[in-house]
């Protein structure tokens, strides 16, 4: 455990983006620079994290020297690794983009959030201590309420306080759950928790609190009142940072949670969980649907892309923990397509001053980069080959085949059905000859590159996907049963 | 029952009060504290059965000092997206129809 | 025969990316660089052709072309060139070649044209993924990524009626998608494999399971039968004649519909099995439905005085002809189907050359605006008598010979119906057929042509003549030289040979 | 919310507080949690006060990501300070001037021996920090330029050290072969003091900042 090279810490994923965050709230310039070469820096720790976990499997890191139940413990397996690398991924894309976004001013404001935001986000995959993830929940919620409020407009600070509010209460609620949790057990530690007997109308109570606040956090439907504001008034790299990581936050404890501390629990409420994804899929497509601003369609989207994670809920419970890959596999792709999808959104309406989707056509033909950036990310949010979106959801219709559980399965083919409406809402605009008006702004090339970067990484996950799933395999960490034998 | 039980039945009121205001209120800040007031319900109930036995678990009390320095902090923020709420809509409520 | 096993494994991956790479930097290129953008194309056009006769010489030699690649665990993305898939390349190959000519002749000085070339380079790559697919995974793939890329050449005027047409073209085929994913997930589910077997890999399942296959096979092939043009699922294809020549062709003949009869083809033939099809019962019904088409399109197509929706209608009823060849369970009667899929191809996209050219010479659009024109345009006219002549039937055009064996197959399997089919189709091929001949040929001009341009070298642009020349000469040859090895009715026997009478 | 919607809204909560304290009752008595290890670690931690040693040491993470939230808190509110009327105090009372004059050098003594005590007894870094926060806001309301005139560019620097000393503790003790913040015995007692001190004086200038000032610092100079 200790020959584990200084380089490639855990630690390090905390501590660079922190003081990258700190530099650039102290720096008077150059903050950008400092912005992006820490996120750069980020990614490569990850990929150097990763290739030691693949090397020697999974480990952990036990801050302060004391272990669990007294002290805390990092964990890094393949589940974890994998959050991290597709954090680090995006987070490089927005950064790219965000450097040319921002205007000076905006931009001091910007970095210092946006880097902590990493560093919370970061620390949170790391956790296995119920309270620690507590702490780092603050952060992350904290960090993209700050975010979605630094615009500035009357918008975003609506928007951004109902997500206060929420994410606040989200995370009493949670908290709530881990002191009935403490007190049954004497530990927060995820594992150790999970090896205990806890009295079941404890732990069904605990389990209840925790599990709403965090889909108060994740925005699962009817939670989902606060995101469609948020999501679509921030500015466009602040979106795709919503998005397509901060709701997955949440959703990650949940699983965690799922697996590690409340397996037989969890399987009781899967089928609840699964019609509320079920219609999450179905309500978030329609109301996409009947958008006529682009970013509001965009994140009406994500409520309805939120939705299959939930939705394939019941097929875990059914006995299927090769369910988990496709999910992780949903996720990542939603990640890096909503983020290409906002970014290229925020295009347009940086280079038209609008972004209502009738009048989209004088604007898209000039910006053939972020059109492409828009039809690649929706080749994955649709569901069709070959991009990550279509390798996930191919496995969870297989899984709800052979389960023979047909509503999931009507519902995710659906829900392609209605996200190809949504899409093509979008898209088409492309494709048709609008006169331009007025003089456009021009946008910078990395704006255009970024966006298209990460949607190509939404394709190439379709290729990738067998990698992602043995990675995600690392250390076992879906394998009921499985426990500290590493 | 114990008085560490007793307290934590407080606690667990103090969430309840507040997570009644959170909801009936409209202005911002009767709901911000509303919030402090849950905050403080479930430190209560760290601390209180913490004492359950004669000796007294140091670990929940402090858990609850790091709780209390983060809802010290999103308290502030929240006052501060507050009074920028109310300066940029002329009203500290959230108007249903509050995004766009 | 031994080859090279890196060369084998290369040779499938060099054909995707022979259109591929070109169409990836001809999106990049600017607007103006014509003749870089028309370079690459050519390029790209030649090297596949090129690339195609190796694989031809080889496949007839029995070498074997393949390459995998883990897409999902334990479904591998295969790429695998037989004697089927090269009967389709080969059509698409060439016919790329010449639409690609005919397409840099006819959007000369129009705007998008990067755009444009980029997703036919696209479409066209879909195309030959479509046909070495080696397992169902791959051809839906591929399948998806041709819907893709032809949607933004069905809208490429775009105008609101192309964009009504592309919407009307993506509710089919997003829908037809959605069948076929969940035709195949299911099959999975039940096989535990999705790859393409001669005799099929369906045939071993235990007898409880013939209910839930023959729901596949119906799942399977609605998702096909919408680009196959399949009679209810053919409203799309009409609409999207507004779409440029070069993109009809593209449609009709190269890559969309073809797409969807080969793998009708390839569904009946690998994944079911012919004989076992048979026995589950599901190939008379499809045998009624493909005559239904055939006869619902020509009846449909007498009555259109618009030249390219009698063509479009007149493709959804001879595109079935393959259907209906297949469906019909016998040796002879796959020949046929499957030589019509090479000669339909030849034919139609001669037709529809052709109307691009009146459409962009002299701006006739109408069949009743035709009086005459064979004067004015003999070169073309002619290429048109000789595709629409081949369509009725008449020997010794390329259609004779797959009706012939479509007869021929009738009377083996005892489905003598059939020729009442074929017969009434041929007559009413003939009836929308021979009066724009007659028009055209012995009919006086009304007066001037609606928008007459005028080329000094021939009657239109050479760009534009050359290649309908070219493809009616070939399906004049593929009937008189049926007979010559390596024909397509010789391919096509050998494919009946080896996929379904081999043991 | 109309009335009947109230008292229903109601009721689903007494419902669920009820279900909630039946609850807490079936919790189990699991003989004071941690408590035995904690006072078995105690002499290793550097401090006499268990309090102290878990949030110093055992959960000296929580801590730091603690001061990582408060930092957040300023940078957030400092990207919604634009344009924010301040509220315009009367600040001319004779009595709050007389009174602060007095408290505030009391209330440093104060949070010195808050910081001090909290090795051994209640106390500490962030009781310390909310005093002297506490006294700063006092100042402010008799005299709002107060900071700006004085002591503006230290308190800027101020922000920062206390996330940056625990960070820096953290990764030397990693350096020494450590875990992350795993303080080498003999120096814990002063480690924890150092980092405490910093904390302290952080915890003090951005509560400040937070509650009284207006947060324009850093890169705006």
């Amino acid at each position: 455990m200790s020959i584990v090279s200084p380089l490639v810490q855990p630690v390090l994923l905390i501590a660079l983006p922190l003081v990258g965050s700190i530099m650039a709230f102290l720096l008077s310039s150059r903050r950008a620079t400092v912005g992006v070469a820490v996120v750069a820096g980020n990614l490569g720790l990850v990929g150097g994290l990763i290739g030691r976990l693949c090397a020697t499997g999974p480990w952990q890191h036990s801050v302060g020297g004391w272990g669990a139940p007294l002290g805390i413990d990092l964990y890094l397996d393949g589940l974890s690794a994998t959050m991290l690398a597709m954090t680090a991924l995006v987070s490089l894309g927005i950064s790219a983009y965000s450097a040319a976004y921002f205007s000076a001013t905006a931009a001091r404001h910007f970095w210092p959030l946006w880097l902590l935001l990493l560093a919370a986000m970061n620390a949170l995959f790391l956790s296995r201590d119920l309270f620690n993830l507590y702490v780092t929940l603050e952060l992350v919620g904290i960090a993209a309420v700050a975010l979605t409020a630094m615009r500035g407009q009357r918008d975003a600070l609506v928007a951004a306080m109902r997500y206060l509010l929420t994410t606040l209460l989200g995370s009493m609620s949670y908290l709530l759950g881990v002191a009935l949790l403490y007190h049954s057990v004497g530990s927060v530690d995820m594992v150790l928790i999970g090896e205990t007997p806890v009295p079941p109308p404890v732990a069904a109570a605990a389990f209840a609190l925790m599990a709403v606040g965090l889909l108060l956090k994740t925005a699962l439907f009817p939670f989902h009142f606060w995101l469609p504001g948020a999501h679509s008034s921030a500015s466009a790299p602040v979106s795709a940072a919503l998005s397509a990581l901060v709701v997955k936050v949440g959703f990650y404890i949940l699983l965690r949670l799922w697996i590690e501390v409340f397996p037989a629990l969890a399987d009781e409420i899967a089928g609840l969980l699964g019609f509320l994804g079920g219609v999450a899929v179905l309500w978030g497509s329609l109301q996409a649907i009947l958008q006529q601003r682009a970013k509001m369609l965009v994140a009406y989207s994500t409520v309805a892309q939120l939705g299959y994670f939930f939705l394939a809920l019941p097929l875990v419970a059914a006995g299927g923990s090769r369910v988990w890959g496709a999910i992780v596999l949903l996720v990542l792709a939603h990640a890096l397509a909503k983020a290409a999808m906002f970014m290229a959104a925020g295009n347009l309406l940086a280079f038209a001053g609008h972004d209502r989707i009738r009048d989209l056509d004088r604007v898209v033909q000039r910006m053939p980069l972020t059109a492409a950036a828009l039809g690649l990310a929706g080749v994955s949010i649709m569901g069709l080959p070959p991009s990550g979106g279509f390798s996930g959801k191919w496995l969870l219709l297989q899984a709800s085949l052979e389960q023979g559980n047909w509503p999931i399965a009507l519902v995710l083919l659906l829900g392609g059905v209605l996200a190809a409406v949504y899409v093509f809402k979008l898209l088409e605009h492309i494709f048709t000859s609008g006169t331009p008006t007025g003089e456009p702004r021009a946008v910078a090339r990395t704006m255009e590159w970024a966006p298209l970067m990460l949607a190509i990484g939404a394709i190439a996950l379709g290729f990738l996907t067998t990698t992602v799933l043995d990675l995600l395999a690392v250390g076992e960490p879906f394998v009921p049963g499985r426990r500290d034998d590493y | 029952m114990t008085p560490a039980q007793l307290y934590a039945l407080v606690g667990i009121g103090l969430f309840f009060v507040g997570l009644y205001a959170l909801g009936v209120r409209r202005h911002l800040l009767p709901r911000i504290l509303a919030l402090n007031i849950m905050g403080s319900g479930v430190f209560v109930v760290l601390v209180a059965l913490a004492r359950r036995s004669s000796e007294v678990d140091p670990v929940p009390h402090a858990m609850v000092i790091t709780g209390i320095v983060v809802a010290v902090s999103a308290t502030a923020l929240a006052l501060r997206l507050m009074l920028r709420v109310a300066h940029a809509t002329g009203s500290a409520q959230l108007t249903d129809t509050g995004d766009d | 025969m031994i080859i090279n096993p890196a060369f084998s494994a290369t040779l499938p991956v060099a054909l995707v990316a022979s259109s591929l790479l070109p169409g990836l930097i001809i999106f990049a290129l600017a607007e103006e660089s014509v003749r870089l953008r028309t370079a690459l194309n050519l390029l790209g056009a030649l090297s596949k052709l090129l690339l195609v006769a190796l694989m031809l010489w080889g496949v007839y030699h029995e070498a074997a072309f393949e390459t995998r690649f883990e897409l999902l665990p334990g479904l591998p993305l295969v790429l695998r060139a037989d004697a089927l898939s090269l009967l389709f390349i080969t059509l698409s190959a060439q016919l790329w070649f010449l639409t690609t000519i005919y397409a840099v002749g006819y959007l000369e000085g129009s705007p998008h044209r990067s755009r444009f070339f980029g997703f036919f380079s696209l479409c066209v790559t879909a195309t030959v993924g479509v046909a070495m697919a080696g397992n169902l995974l791959t051809f839906i793939l591929f399948y998806e990524m041709l819907t893709l890329s032809t949607y933004p050449l069905v809208v490429h005027r775009g105008t609101a009626v192309a964009r009504r047409a592309g919407e009307a073209y993506l509710l089919y085929t997003v829908l037809g998608g959605v069948l076929l994913l969940l035709g195949a997930v299911w099959l999975y589910t039940l096989t535990g494999t999705l790859a393409f077997r001669p005799q099929g890999v369906v045939g071993d399942l235990d007898a409880r399971h013939h209910t839930s296959l023959i729901i596949i096979f119906v799942l399977l092939i609605g998702g096909l039968g919408v680009k196959a043009a399949l009679l209810p699922l053919h409203g799309w294809l009409p609409k999207a004649m507004v779409a440029p020549a070069p993109v009809s062709a593209l449609l009709h003949a190269v890559a969309v519909v073809k797409a969807g009869a080969f793998g009708i083809v390839r569904v009946v033939y690998d994944i079911f099995g012919i004989q076992f099809a048979a026995t589950l019962g599901v190939m008379m019904p499809l045998a009624w439905l493909a005559s239904a088409t055939i006869i619902y399109g020509s009846v449909r197509a007498l009555f259109q005085d618009d030249l390219k929706r009698r063509l479009a209608y007149s493709t959804v009823s001879q595109v079935s002809y393959i259907a209906l060849g297949v469906a019909l369970v016998g040796p002879l009667a796959s020949v046929g189907g499957l030589v019509h899929l090479v000669h339909q191809g030849l034919m139609k996209i001669t037709l529809f050359f052709c109307a691009g050219n009146l459409a962009e010479t002299l701006g006739i659009h109408k069949i009743s605006e035709m009086n005459g024109v064979a004067r004015r345009m003999p070169w073309t006219m002619t290429a048109f008598t000789v595709a629409s002549l081949g369509m009725i039937g008449v020997p010794p055009i390329a259609g004779f010979i797959s009706k012939w064996y479509l007869s021929l197959g009738a009377m083996e399997v005892g489905a003598d119906w059939v020729l009442l089919v074929l017969a009434g189709s041929s007559a009413l091929n003939a009836l929308y057929f021979l009066p724009i001949l007659y028009r055209a040929w012995f009919l006086e001009p009304a007066g001037d042509w609606p928008q007459e341009r005028h080329y000094p070298r021939a009657e239109t642009s050479l760009a534009l003549l050359i290649p309908p020349v070219i493809t009616a000469t070939l399906a004049l040859a593929a009937g008189l030289l049926a007979s010559v090895p390596a024909s397509p009715q010789e391919w096509a026997k050998l494919v009946v040979l080896r996929e379904f009478l081999d043991p | 919310m109309t009335g009947m919607l109230r008292w229903a809204f109601a009721g689903l909560l007494a419902l669920l507080a009820v279900g909630l304290v039946s609850v807490v009752l079936q919790i189990p008595e699991i003989g004071g949690g941690l408590r035995s290890q904690v006072m078995a670690q105690l002499p290793e931690s550097g401090v006499d006060h268990a309090v102290t040693a878990v949030l110093l040491n055992f959960r000296g993470y929580d801590t730091f990501l603690e001061l990582v939230v408060l930092l957040l808190a300023l940078f957030g509110a400092w990207g919604l300070s634009d344009s924010i009327d301040e509220a315009q105090l009367d600040t001319d009372i004779a009595v709050l001037t007389e009174l602060v004059a007095f408290l505030v050098p009391v209330l440093i003594l104060v949070a010195a021996y808050l910081l001090w005590v909290g090795a051994y007894s209640p106390g500490g870094a962030f009781q310390g920090g909310a005093v002297l926060a506490g006294a700063g806001v006092l100042l402010s309301l008799c005299d709002p330029g107060w900071r700006s005139r004085r002591i503006e560019r230290t308190a800027e620097l101020l922000l920062v050290p206390g996330v940056l000393v625990f960070l820096l503790v953290g990764l030397g003790s990693m350096l020494l072969g450590g875990q992350f913040l795993e303080y080498p015995k003999d120096i814990a007692g002063s480690l924890i003091l150092l980092i405490e001190a910093f904390a302290m004086l952080s915890i003090a200038v951005t509560l400040h900042t937070l509650f009284a000032g207006t947060p324009r610092v850093g890169g705006d100079r």
